[in-house]
């Protein structure tokens, strides 16, 4: 049975700056010892407003990167996208404001054991726990390359720093505002058949993500997908956040992406069947 | 003095040492919670409604936020009852949780089938009989909407069950007179109701301009129907003062549960507030048994239906 | 883009140039609202419930607000029928706004009694009925919790009406059935339904640990109920499609408005958001309208009911 | 018909400062040309919170004093005791926010158009509204005294400059912190009855006015009384701030406070029906 991550705590996390950058913010916390615990891929979930708010849900937020070092102790990077209330709540909050934030939540990103070729592709601010799982795949030996992709250039998050992580870093857009014009699946058959990858990593859409699986299927490439359903509670206990995903036997079953994922094997994910009646449900 | 504060309650036979309970479908099985504190720190878990069969729910989204409350439609995505009683309750009884097991149908035959698994397993509080679920026989109409159905539900529990184990009916909202529901599942042998369940709600997401959630229609809960829950065992508590009440409804605070108390509740189930504070248990029962000492009160139960005193004298 | 756009409305055979209209009691007589903006700008004043003689109404404490709501017990004070028609009808009249006048009664013979009062009112756009108040006929059941009592009142204002002016029942959503109550009024002769009136609610203030409204319980509107409301709208349109539905409940922004739209609402009343920002119904209307246009539509008829293209592909 | 004050309007003012004095905050608000329209007894409601708060109405707060002076142009002064949710909200807030208020509403205190003996009694923050009226008195040629109570030092809010409008201040605490030991009501026969009071203006807790009318009942003095209902909209439109007044032909309806009021005629108002059922309702 699927636990919650069991290094998960709430805590108090005080605005150590927010910044905009293109269309996100970039908001540090400091969150202590919480850091000691990050993997790339895990999440926070984050209370919204004060006791009179109207909001009762947390929101989720990938952790972007993680430091121990630097003058604060441990700190966290979230890259928020004003997207509804909390969010635009979130993003308008200054430096000093205490957050309620739980975490680290939901399964990592695997990582191999030995050196692979990884390719870490990102669809708008999905590409933000790209850039703390690049270092980590390099540290192990890795080759890392990297495709981000949006719809326009303000939706591309791709720090300087987090470039020289990769080896090689290729930037769609669908208007063609900056890198080439065009989706983030566009080059992947072609690598694939080149023998250029052994791993993808995806964060982003859910549409992207099984676009990506479409390609990968039937070779031999692992895919581990980080999936985005709307969570409710983020440690388990609402299954509002489920997907169907196959077991070994072939058998379906709707997992939590918040317990279960958000990272998930992306060949037993059901793409197909989100947002689907299927078996004997009424 | 919080030593000689009595904070204890009973719902018929069953004790509990706080009046604080998760609710129904809010808690998972009582294991991802106990991460964030012990389990036998709290009045009791409610089990998520457990069907004979597994089931995979619907699809999603299954949750839409409203102003101050949600809609969830995860339609009672379970591994049944089998898989239930062996790998769940064990783990519960284990970590010295007071267990009600909560039970859902889609036909009278379905419940009593689940109270017979049910009726030989050790350790267990009570039973929540979950009658806010479309009935398959008659029209998919909800029993608690339905007061002969919600009855007949209850009976064949009753019967299959025996004498031992409580059984709390618990109700739907969504009814003309919740009063006559609540006194036909007594008479049918129940010997308490949880009030209330979500309300039946709609969202339409105006980027698509469909229902927001697959399902169409979810139920509301949260703050924003707190009012609607208090009224409902307010109502109940003063037509049945003898009939134990297990309140819930939106409570988020001790004050949240204490207004529940004042209405009639002797016990609380906390449901939407843990999604937004894993520890809205604990921080709940603290804040309501300072409430209660604050106020003046020896014991938990004293304060149980207090605010229906002199109900005579002011003609109600 | 906005001249050629046809913000209008119909409810029956009554037009509107706009689908925003006040909600009954949450604009009082609408002067004092004329100060913030002209009457006229709007579809339409639906004036408070008047009944046959003066009242006094609830003591107070009358209102309590409550999490992105409010509990009121008014108690349909007001100056009764013959002060109203003198008064106040003519001052809105001259004001040019439409007029729909909401009536109360007791009895079902007091119902047909306010309709003879105002069949020969000039100026008038039409009558809601507001059933949503105990009959002190029957035990004190509220008449639009009760399918036989719904359907006496709606023709006996009916039969005292004559075909001229279009009747909106206005029904509670503290029904099991909502849909065939709706269905009643409708065979009684109502052109179309409000939907929805506020739910039975309480609060206890947990100071003096009673309840907070001096009558105790009282009714919930605002946000909070929007989801209720949006159900409500959805279940009974897709019932009865052709019937004009007046849609309310928590509407605060266009965004909401247009929730209700798309669930099936030809127009819409804003209540409790008056309260809150005395220019709520100019905010909204402009809005929804801007939101209209740009969701490409080119007459808000088009939108009324849109969540429900295609119920039948998707099986509903 | 009672009609809303006709100058209110609604108007986005910022915060110029918020201070603490005792248990209140004193926030001054840059209202511009509204302030011209303000009298001494008058009230504003403001909004609270952004979009996503849970508490959907307005709070109404006497207007304290006004200004068209100084740099700012018009600026309006409220005392404000954190209360609950939404005070507490509003004394919160810092400088620079700018808050949705709507104003002046209400009916203001009757100014006498020959010079008066006026005594002035406030309980806790009723005494906010009184020193402004106290300017408008003197300038009136009135004789302007002054009665403040509380139940203790921090709950009475006595401004220095304000004293210098009064002709006499008198204190009383119901813990003797500050001033005599006692209530407001302590010394008022014993000056009515020496023909030291014409007028009393009153503005505190129900209980204080009605308790003052009953010592008015029967003499000569006029009892003009600033009442305190909860308000839901404060413009006259949701008739939930309603008072029992009785008319010239002693028939009691409930009237507005919001249009009615808050300043009423004490002898008018029917201090032992207020929260009572009376009359043909049900
Ligand atoms: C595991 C995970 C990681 C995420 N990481 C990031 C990130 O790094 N940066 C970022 O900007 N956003 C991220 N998101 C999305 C983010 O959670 C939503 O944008 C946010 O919850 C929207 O809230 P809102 O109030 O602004 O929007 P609203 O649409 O008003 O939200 C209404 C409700 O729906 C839920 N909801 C709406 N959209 C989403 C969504 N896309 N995913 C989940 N819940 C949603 C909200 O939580 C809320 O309960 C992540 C989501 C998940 C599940
Ligand atoms: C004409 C008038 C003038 C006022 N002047 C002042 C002033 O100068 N300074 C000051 O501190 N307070 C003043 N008040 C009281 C102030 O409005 C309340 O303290 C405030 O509304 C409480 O809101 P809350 O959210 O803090 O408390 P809550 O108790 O959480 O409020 C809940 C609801 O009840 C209403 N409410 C609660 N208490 C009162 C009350 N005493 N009067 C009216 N409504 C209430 C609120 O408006 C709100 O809708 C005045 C009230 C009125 C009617
Ligand atoms: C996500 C979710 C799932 C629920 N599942 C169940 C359930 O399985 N059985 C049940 O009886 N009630 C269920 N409920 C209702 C709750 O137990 C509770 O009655 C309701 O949510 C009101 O309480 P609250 O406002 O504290 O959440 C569920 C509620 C939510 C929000
Ligand atoms: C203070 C108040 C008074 C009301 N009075 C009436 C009334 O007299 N007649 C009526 O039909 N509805 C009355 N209502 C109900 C509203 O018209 C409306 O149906 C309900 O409040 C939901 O809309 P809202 O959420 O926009 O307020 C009243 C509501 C409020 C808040
Ligand atoms: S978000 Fe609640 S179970 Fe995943
Ligand atoms: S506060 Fe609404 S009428 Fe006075």
């Amino acid at each position: 049975m699927s636990e919650i991550n069991r290094q998960a705590q709430q805590l108090s996390a005080t605005i150590l700056s927010n910044k905009r950058i293109g269309q996100y913010h970039q908001i540090l916390l400091n969150v202590g010892e919480m850091v000691r615990h990050c993997r790339p891929g895990n999440f926070v979930a984050i209370s919204i407003g004060d006791e009179s708010s109207a909001l009762v849900l947390r929101r989720a937020f990938a952790i972007s990167r993680v430091s121990d070092r630097g003058e604060y102790g441990g700190t966290l990077e979230l890259i928020v996208a004003p997207h509804g209330a909390g969010s635009r709540w979130l993003c308008s909050q200054g430096e000093n404001v205490e957050l309620d934030v739980v975490g680290p939540l939901g399964k990592a990103f695997g990582i191999p054991t030995t050196p692979v070729q990884a390719m870490l592709i990102g669809g708008a601010y999905g590409s933000a726990p790209l850039f703390g799982l690049a270092e980590v795949l390099k540290a192990r030996g890795c080759r890392v390359d990297m495709i981000l992709g949006a719809s326009t250039s303000s939706q591309v998050y791709a720090p300087l720093e987090g470039k020289r992580s990769v080896n090689s870093l290729k930037i769609y857009t669908e208007d063609g505002s900056t890198g080439t014009t065009g989706i983030v699946t566009d080059p992947l058959r072609e690598l694939i058949e080149a023998g250029q990858i052994d791993v993808i990593y995806s964060c982003g859409s859910m549409g992207m993500l099984a676009a990506i699986q479409k390609i990968v299927e039937g070779t031999d490439v692992v895919h581990q997908a980080s999936v985005e359903e709307a969570m409710a509670c983020g440690i388990g206990v609402c299954m509002t956040c489920v997907l169907p995903v196959a077991a070994e036997d072939g058998s379906v079953s709707m997992l939590r992406s918040c317990i279960d994922g958000p990272v998930m094997d992306g060949a037993r994910v059901k793409w197909d069947l989100v947002g689907e009646v299927f078996g004997a449900t009424s | 003095m919080t030593n000689s504060f009595d904070f204890s309650t009973t719902l018929s036979n069953a004790w509990f040492p706080t009046p604080i309970f998760t609710a129904s479908g809010c808690a998972s099985s009582g294991r991802e919670l106990s991460q964030f504190f012990p389990l036998k720190n709290i009045g009791a878990v409610v089990t998520k409604s457990v069907m004979l069969k597994a089931r995979h729910g619907r699809p999603t989204p299954r949750m839409a936020e409203t102003p101050s409350g949600m809609l969830n439609s995860i339609g009672l995505q379970g591994p049944g009852i089998d898989a239930f009683l062996t790998k769940d309750v064990p783990w519960l009884v284990e970590a010295g949780a007071r267990v009600i097991v909560s039970i859902a149908g889609e036909t009278i035959d379905e419940y009593a089938s689940l109270a017979r698994r049910i009726r030989s397993v050790p350790g267990l509080s009570a039973i929540e009989v979950n009658i806010s679920c479309p009935n398959v026989e008659n029209r998919g109409l909800v029993f608690a909407c339905d007061p002969e159905a919600s009855r007949a539900v209850i009976d064949g529990v009753r019967k299959t069950l025996g004498g031992e184990l409580p059984i709390i009916a618990k109700l739907s909202p969504d009814v003309t007179d919740i009063v006559a529901i609540a006194r036909g599942v007594i008479e049918a042998g129940a010997d308490g109701v949880a009030l209330i369940n979500t309300l039946l709600g709609m969202v339409i997401n105006t980027e698509t301009m469909r229902p927001h959630l697959a399902g169409k229609t979810g139920g509301l809960s949260g703050p924003a129907i707190r009012p609607v829950a208090v009224r409902a065992i307010y109502q109940v508590h003063q037509a049945l003062p003898k009939v134990p009440i297990l309140g819930m409804g939106g409570v988020r605070s001790g004050r949240d549960a204490f207004e529940l108390v004042l209405a009639g509740a002797s016990g609380i189930s906390v449901g939407t507030a843990t999604f937004g504070n894993p520890t809205a248990l604990i921080d709940i029962q603290k804040q309501l048994q300072e409430l209660l000492i604050t106020k003046g009160f020896s014991s938990f139960r004293d304060a149980v239906g207090f605010a229906h005193r002199n109900d005579d004298v002011d003609g109600a």
